[in-house]
């Protein structure tokens, strides 16, 4: 029974559940609040759930891990803050129809995922055409774009003609602040939809429309892979030969999968800024795609098969642990070894995943 | 079209990446005000700082390994051996010298366990040497920050933060600051300036060329371009594949170690924690500069890069000030030619290597097709 | 026979290369020489401090010529950094006046594989042989941050 | 010649996977003798070299029963080092050369003459420099020993061909202690005249007493080298001859001859609607299938036939059903039912109710990854949009339950051994994945169902199986049916007419019953008399040769 559960669940997940189930019980020994802990731990799982998500689409349609996701994180970017620049056209626009004073942060986060999308689908339409060229490589090239485009609109930051003042560098009156509040836009805009505190713990704090809005999400991505679509680009990843053969046009097919990831990636962001309380500008998307792929496999994704369940349950466990250890290990050994500890688990995963299986299919 | 003019076409397309560069600079470097003894003097530096590094690449690409983004696990143990050379207070050339001896059984074992790791993802090695330079990273981490002045011996309180163990963020390594690059003093007029040159760094860089042109007419460097080019031909003439692959890497790793012992040597102080993080990046974006691709490199390659990068490095920054009155534009313009020129060149190689794959299926078809499209 | 040969041969460089290391360590290391010029007593006398002496070190350091002579007056603690098994050390002790030079004290030293030394100048002066007092230990450094562990290297 | 054979096999026996694929081959070997051996594709010629050479993949799959003697002691390899050391050289019918090294790198590829040196004790032989020019000296003595004349220094890469192939034969004879000497197809890539040059050298590496065996299908030339000819069939030694006194006429019907009267016993119960209306009409295709290279093809299949397609591997059967598919570039015309199907376009063959199954199970045929109603249903749903419900156009999901129904009857009808529609199509026995792709060809109701290859690498029971469901269904639903095979017994038995395939082209279309030497004779590149029916693509295509 429990030798089937771990065959089922893996050794990587069963190991890391077991350690953070650990951590759980110490933390009350060490003087760690476990409802706090635990409300970090949600809290951190909905701001990036719906970026490990992202990884779905590309590596069913076999692009492998999308460590180009910081390209669909521009996209969320350029979303997010155009929405702030225009936040006041938008609100009086839309005063007409409804109360922007009840109505103004749903409305503005929603101007936000609008803008994002379409730049997102551009943007994941070039990079899927590029990774068609590539193929064999995508995981080496995905991470390079990743880069150079972060890189790329550091420089645009500092030149696009943005006015909202609370954007600006006060000094310069030009160029966009490395952090920018969403404070007065739309701060904990889902977070805050339906929060509440069970059990009177005070501590335990359930951001309850964040969590909705990431079932919402994966039930979307849920219905997409069951169409048809979804369903030619699973097979495409599982042996694009076989879906060639049975009339699938696999370039596009893949341009799609990348799209849609870009996409994905995109929301995410803006889920995780809302969250957060700021847009990180410049170099702060620059290393987003590692936790998000670690996430994944730790979920017990391989480099070409991933589902729902696996971005559940592996942003939980990645995130509970990245929660847990500062506060727990500190507590014990008096000296925070979380960064150690996250760097060698999460690319303790990939490594394993990357060395697991090598596909020679092609 | 007549032969010459297409070889030239062919000339332009094979040096693309250096021409852009070169046209970069020369644009930039009138922007940037510098005057010519300035910027020869830095060159002179970086050339002597970087190119120990940038020439570590040169041996997995010959054994068809592509870009080795292992090499900060070299970069993490000359590290290490500087740490503990700081601890001991040995300083000078002997200091260096007893830096590289005790990084190179380090970087010797981090290359084996790479090698063994890269051999079990054939086809995929380098995003798996990159992930596993963070992987190392990791554990390079735990043994400096936790472990040393704890387990591993280490007690001399500069080094050591206030809390007893671990190293902290900055190591002065004054006693070995420019001891190659001074070693032999030379200096010249240039320009209304007077230049300065690393000898004997440049010596030893040039022993390093020496001993790659040798490397390459042993038995092991034939072995390793007959892996590079086929591993299964390879394999079936006995050659031991995997083991020569990881002497590949074991090489490169070790050299590595070298290289970032002479460029800490050469920049005076060791950031314990990000130091390496720049190494491969920075080594690799200037080889590829230089014109290599992820299949051949060459000696010129690297000096070509080395020459090209830090020009655009030194200039960049000031060109963007005077232009646009932004020295950050500048900044990041550099980083994102970093980034840039590796995303180009690997999307080149690939899609080479998937054009040259068309091509070697079609060269296998024959005449087919012909006779039958005359007749239709 | 020839595994044996290529054993021994591997053997031997390894010696080698040991012994390379050791020397190395011998003759890069770098020494504190903490000057003290502090009244003393030892064998029940007490050895004043001397009004000033300018003590200068030659070794490796300074490629073996004489270094800046640093003064030392009455009470005052410093220190030279030398490098390798062996240094030269010059002290003039000028007279109370502070202008004359009463006598000049030429030692050579050999520190050898330990890490620092402390030597004593009013029991040179009095060229007692215990003028090698035990080491002070570590030096105050001057505290610099510790690394915030977010900012130990990205990931 | 010496009392004791240099090569003497007794009984040698292999089975892959229960598939018997060599029994009791005995023959011996006497040095400086030159053997011919002949066989069809799939005789065994490959599994006995394997065995020989000691390749790895034979003790993985359970060794090999028999013995083999060289020099009057049994030795038994188990890697092709040892093989190597003991003097048997193997040239492989595909080229092991690097391609950016120089001929004389390439024929001293690990055994490169070196400079002593020091660091060799430290470290290994490996740190010793190469000595280029005794490399080149030895290179050249291997060239010229072949007769040709070929730079040492020249790059593989710009070598044509025929030079590789030389190459390699020189790689072999510098090995000094060489007495064995494989080659596997060494003429097929050559012209005329290197062949020539070729069988020449051969002839003079005999004499200096090195024993040769030679596998080709060219019986011309096998008559004109060898001393004896062993004719390989179903893994046993069929018939073992003097060179000189065996006609090729002999050898082919040796190679292919089964006793004729096996045919008719699978003569059709019910009565066959073969209409004279044309199905699928071919001309001039070609196709570039890697080594499976189609030139110049043309040909008629008639409604309710069942067409065979045969011929040596790498002489482009499979190419054909692949370009008609559009999986690999191909060119030419091809009209069904007198539309006519744009190439290359596998959407558009599908669209027009042709279906087609793989040669390449694993790699083209299935989703191994996934369940079996996947693989069923998953070309129906992405062709024919069946299998989803919801609002057609709008927005549609994927019918669990009518996949897993539709996977349900065909696992009955096809008797597919597993545990049901949910089981990974990875986990099956090779003959049940082949009924999984049969059954997926199936489910699109074709209106031409082409299938390559549907009886390789699976057991005789399922063999039978596979070959009766495809009977049935031609007789039940009248489909025309292409069946691409390299087993010609196979052909004869469920096909109507056959087509030779030699070098890209049709080499001549004979009805089935025809004595199975003359599809040996065709197979060999030998002229038959082709009869009346279907002789279209003959005349045609020996008229572009002229041409080309």
């Amino acid at each position: 029974m429990i030798k089937k559960f771990i065959e089922n669940a893996g050794w990587p997940r069963v190991i890391i559940g077991l350690f953070l189930l650990g951590l759980f019980i110490a933390a009350p020994f060490v003087g760690v609040r476990v409802d706090t802990s635990l409300s970090d731990t949600l809290v951190r799982f909905g701001m990036n759930a719906v970026m490990v998500l992202a990884m779905i689409p590309m590596v069913q349609s076999g692009c492998g891990l999308n460590f180009g996701l910081p390209l669909g994180i521009i996209a969320g970017l350029l979303g997010a803050t155009l929405s702030v620049e225009l936040n006041e056209k938008i609100l009086a626009h839309c005063a007409q129809y409804v109360d922007a004073a009840a109505w103004g942060a749903p409305i503005s986060f929603a101007s936000a995922i609008v803008m994002a999308l379409p730049i997102a689908a551009v943007l994941g339409y070039l990079y899927g055409k590029l990774l068609n060229r590539v193929k064999g490589d995508e995981m080496m090239i995905a991470t390079y774009v990743g880069f150079s485009s972060v890189a790329f609109m550091c420089i645009a930051w500092l030149l696009l003609p943005y006015k909202n003042p609370t954007m600006i560098w006060g000094y310069a009156g030009a160029g966009l602040r490395t952090t920018i509040s969403v404070n007065g836009y739309w701060f904990h805009v889902l977070s805050d939809f339906l929060a509440f505190t069970p059990f009177g713990l005070s501590h335990l704090y359930v951001p309850t429309g964040m969590l909705l809005f990431f079932a919402f999400m994966a039930f979307l991505v849920w219905l997409f892979m069951r169409s048809k679509t979804g369903t030619a680009m699973t097979a495409v990843g599982s042996n694009p030969e076989f879906a060639r053969a049975s009339g699938v046009n696999v370039d596009r097919m893949r341009v799609i999968s990348v799209m849609l990831s870009t996409m994905l990636g995109a929301v995410g962001i803006l889920v995780y800024e809302q969250s957060f309380g700021f847009i990180q500008l410049y170099m702060g998307p620059f290393y987003m795609a590692l936790p998000a792929v670690a996430s994944i496999l730790l979920g017990g994704a391989s480099v070409n098969k991933a589902s729902i369940l696996n971005v559940a349950v592996g942003t939980f466990l990645f995130q509970g642990i990245l929660t847990m250890t500062p506060s727990v290990i500190n507590s014990v050994l008096q000296t925070d070894m979380s960064e150690v500890i996250r760097l060698i688990v999460s690319n303790g995963m990939i490594l394993y995943a990357l060395t697991r299986k090598v596909r020679v299919k092609r | 079209m007549n032969k010459t003019g297409k070889s030239f076409w062919a000339l332009l397309a094979d040096n693309a990446v250096p021409i852009v560069f070169i046209v970069i600079s020369a644009i930039a470097i009138p922007l940037s005000g510098f005057s010519a003894s300035y910027l020869v003097q830095e060159l002179l530096v970086r050339i002597g700082r970087n190119s120990f590094l940038i020439l570590s690449l040169l041996i997995p690409i010959m054994a068809g390994m592509g870009l080795n983004f292992g090499m900060v696990l070299g970069a993490m143990a000359g590290q290490i051996g500087l740490i503990m050379v700081s601890d001991w207070a040995i300083v000078g050339i002997p200091g260096m010298v007893l830096a590289m001896m005790v990084g190179t059984p380090i970087a010797a074992v981090l290359g084996v366990f790479c090698g063994s790791v890269l051999n079990r993802a054939k086809g995929q090695e380098m995003v798996t040497g990159y992930i596993l330079g963070f992987f190392i990273n990791g554990v390079y981490q735990l043994v400096v920050l936790y472990l040393m002045g704890w387990v591993i011996p280490v007690t001399n309180p500069v080094l050591l933060l206030s809390r007893g163990y671990g190293i902290r963020n900055a190591v002065s390594l004054i006693g070995i600051r420019g001891v190659l690059d001074n070693l032999i003093p030379v200096s010249f007029p240039f320009m209304g300036g007077v230049v300065r040159i690393p000898l004997a760094t440049l010596l030893v860089i040039a022993a390093f060329c020496f001993f790659i042109v040798w490397f390459r007419r042993t038995k092991l460097g034939q072995d390793m371009r007959a892996i590079g080019q086929s591993q299964p031909v390879s394999d079936s003439a006995g050659i031991a594949v995997n083991k020569t692959r990881i002497i590949a890497i074991v090489i490169s790793t070790v050299l590595a170690c070298y290289g970032q012992i002479i460029y800490l040597q050469n920049m005076g102080t060791l950031n314990t924690y990000n130091s390496h993080d720049q190494a491969g990046m920075f080594s690799i974006a200037a080889l590829l500069i230089g014109g290599a691709s992820v299949s051949r490199a060459s000696i010129a390659n690297v000096f070509v890069g080395v020459i090209l990068f830090h020009l655009m490095f030194i200039v960049a920054p000031m060109a963007g000030k005077n232009l646009i009155g932004q020295a950050q534009i500048g900044e990041y313009f550099r980083v994102f030619v970093s980034y840039g020129i590796i995303a180009i060149a690997l999307v080149l190689h690939a899609w080479k290597r998937n054009r040259d794959r068309e091509a070697a299926r079609r060269s296998l078809r024959g005449p087919a097709g012909s006779p039958a499209k005359e007749a239709a | 026979m020839k595994t044996i040969m290529r054993f021994l041969q591997r053997t031997a460089l390894l010696a080698l290369l040991l012994a390379l290391g050791t020397w190395l360590f011998y003759i890069g290391r770098e020494h504190q020489i903490f000057l003290d010029n502090k009244s003393i007593e030892r064998d029940g006398k007490n050895f004043r401090a001397l009004e000033q002496v300018n003590v200068s070190v030659k070794s490796k350091s300074h490629g073996d010529a004489w270094g800046e002579p640093i003064e030392l007056l009455a009470r005052d603690r410093d220190v030279v950094v030398t490098v390798g098994p062996k240094f030269s050390l010059k002290a003039e002790i000028l007279d109370s006046m502070g202008g004359d030079v009463e006598r000049v004290i030429e030692i050579t030293l050999e520190p050898g594989f330990q890490k620092d030394l402390m030597l004593s100048l009013p029991l040179l002066n009095a060229a007692r042989g215990d003028f090698i007092l035990p080491s002070p230990g570590g030096v105050p450094v001057p505290e610099e941050p510790a690394p915030a562990a977010e900012q130990a290297g990205n990931p | 010649m010496s009392e004791v054979p240099l090569l003497k096999l007794e009984n040698i026996g292999k089975e892959y996977y229960g598939n018997r694929v060599l029994s009791n081959v005995s023959f011996s070997l006497m040095p400086g003798e030159i053997l011919g051996l002949v066989g069809e594709n799939g005789a065994g010629k490959s599994t006995l070299m394997n065995i020989l050479f000691g390749m790895p993949v034979i003790a993985s799959t359970g060794g090999y029963e028999g013995n083999v003697v060289l020099d009057g002691r049994p030795v038994r390899f188990t890697s092709p080092t040892q093989a190597l050391a003991a003097g048997i050289g193997m040239v492989h019918q595909e080229f092991s050369l690097i391609p950016g090294f120089t001929a004389t790198e390439n024929i001293l590829l690990n055994r490169e003459v070196l400079n002593p040196s020091l660091l060799e004790y430290i470290f290994s032989h490996r740190m010793s420099t190469l000595d280029r020019e005794a490399m080149y000296q030895r290179a050249d003595t291997a060239i010229r020993t072949l007769g040709v004349d070929i730079s040492p220094d020249m790059t593989v890469a710009e070598m044509p061909v025929g030079y590789k192939q030389f190459i390699e034969i020189a790689r072999e004879i510098d090995r000094k202690q060489t007495r064995l000497l494989f080659l596997d197809e060494p003429t097929a890539v050559l012209t005329e005249t290197e062949a020539q040059i070729l069988l020449k050298a051969l002839k003079k590496l005999a004499e200096s007493g090195i024993a040769i065996v030679f596998i080709s299908h060219r019986l011309n030339e096998v008559k004109e080298l060898c001393d004896r000819i062993v004719v390989l069939r179903d893994g046993e030694v069929i018939q073992e001859a003097d060179a000189r006194t065996a006609s090729v006429r002999d050898i082919a019907s040796w190679m292919v001859g089964r006793a004729v009267s096996e045919a008719p016993e699978s003569e059709p119960q019910k009565p066959r609607q073969v209409r004279e209306e044309t199905a699928l009409k071919v001309e001039h295709l070609w196709v570039d299938m890697p080594g499976e290279t189609v030139r110049d093809v043309s040909f008629e299949v008639r409604k309710g036939e069942i067409f065979g397609i045969g011929g040596l591997a790498g002489h482009g059967k499979l190419g054909i059903p692949n370009g008609v598919m559009g999986l690999y570039p191909a060119g030419g015309r091809v009209e069904l039912f007198g539309e006519g199907i744009p190439l290359n376009r596998p959407r558009r063959a599908l669209d027009k109710k042709m279906a087609f199954v793989s040669e390449d199970r694993r790699g083209v045929g299935l989703l191994l990854d996934e369940r079996i109603d996947w693989n069923v249903t998953f070309t129906a749903m992405q062709v024919q949009g069946r299998f989803l419900k919801g609002i057609p156009g709008l927005f549609q999901l994927r019918d669990d339950a009518a996949m897993s129904r539709a996977a349900e009857a065909l696992i009955k009808l096809l008797d597919i051994k597993c545990t049901g529609p949910g089981q990974h199509a990875g986990e099956l026995s090779g003959g049940n994945q082949q009924k999984v792709c049969l059954a997926k060809a199936f489910v699109l109701q074709p209106d031409l169902l082409l299938v390559s290859e549907p009886t390789r690498g699976i057991d005789v029971g399922a063999k039978t199986l596979v070959l009766d469901a495809l009977r049935r269904y031609n007789q039940e639903n009248g489909t025309t049916i292409i069946i691409t095979s390299s087993e010609l017994e196979e052909l004869r038995s469920v096909c109507d007419r056959i087509a030779i395939v030699g070098e890209g082209r049709i080499a001549g279309v004979l009805p089935a019953k025809r004595p199975a030497e003359d599809f040996g004779l065709l197979m060999m590149g030998h002229e038959v008399e082709v009869e009346g029916s279907g002789g279209q693509g003959s005349p045609q295509s020996s008229n572009v040769e002229a041409t080309a």
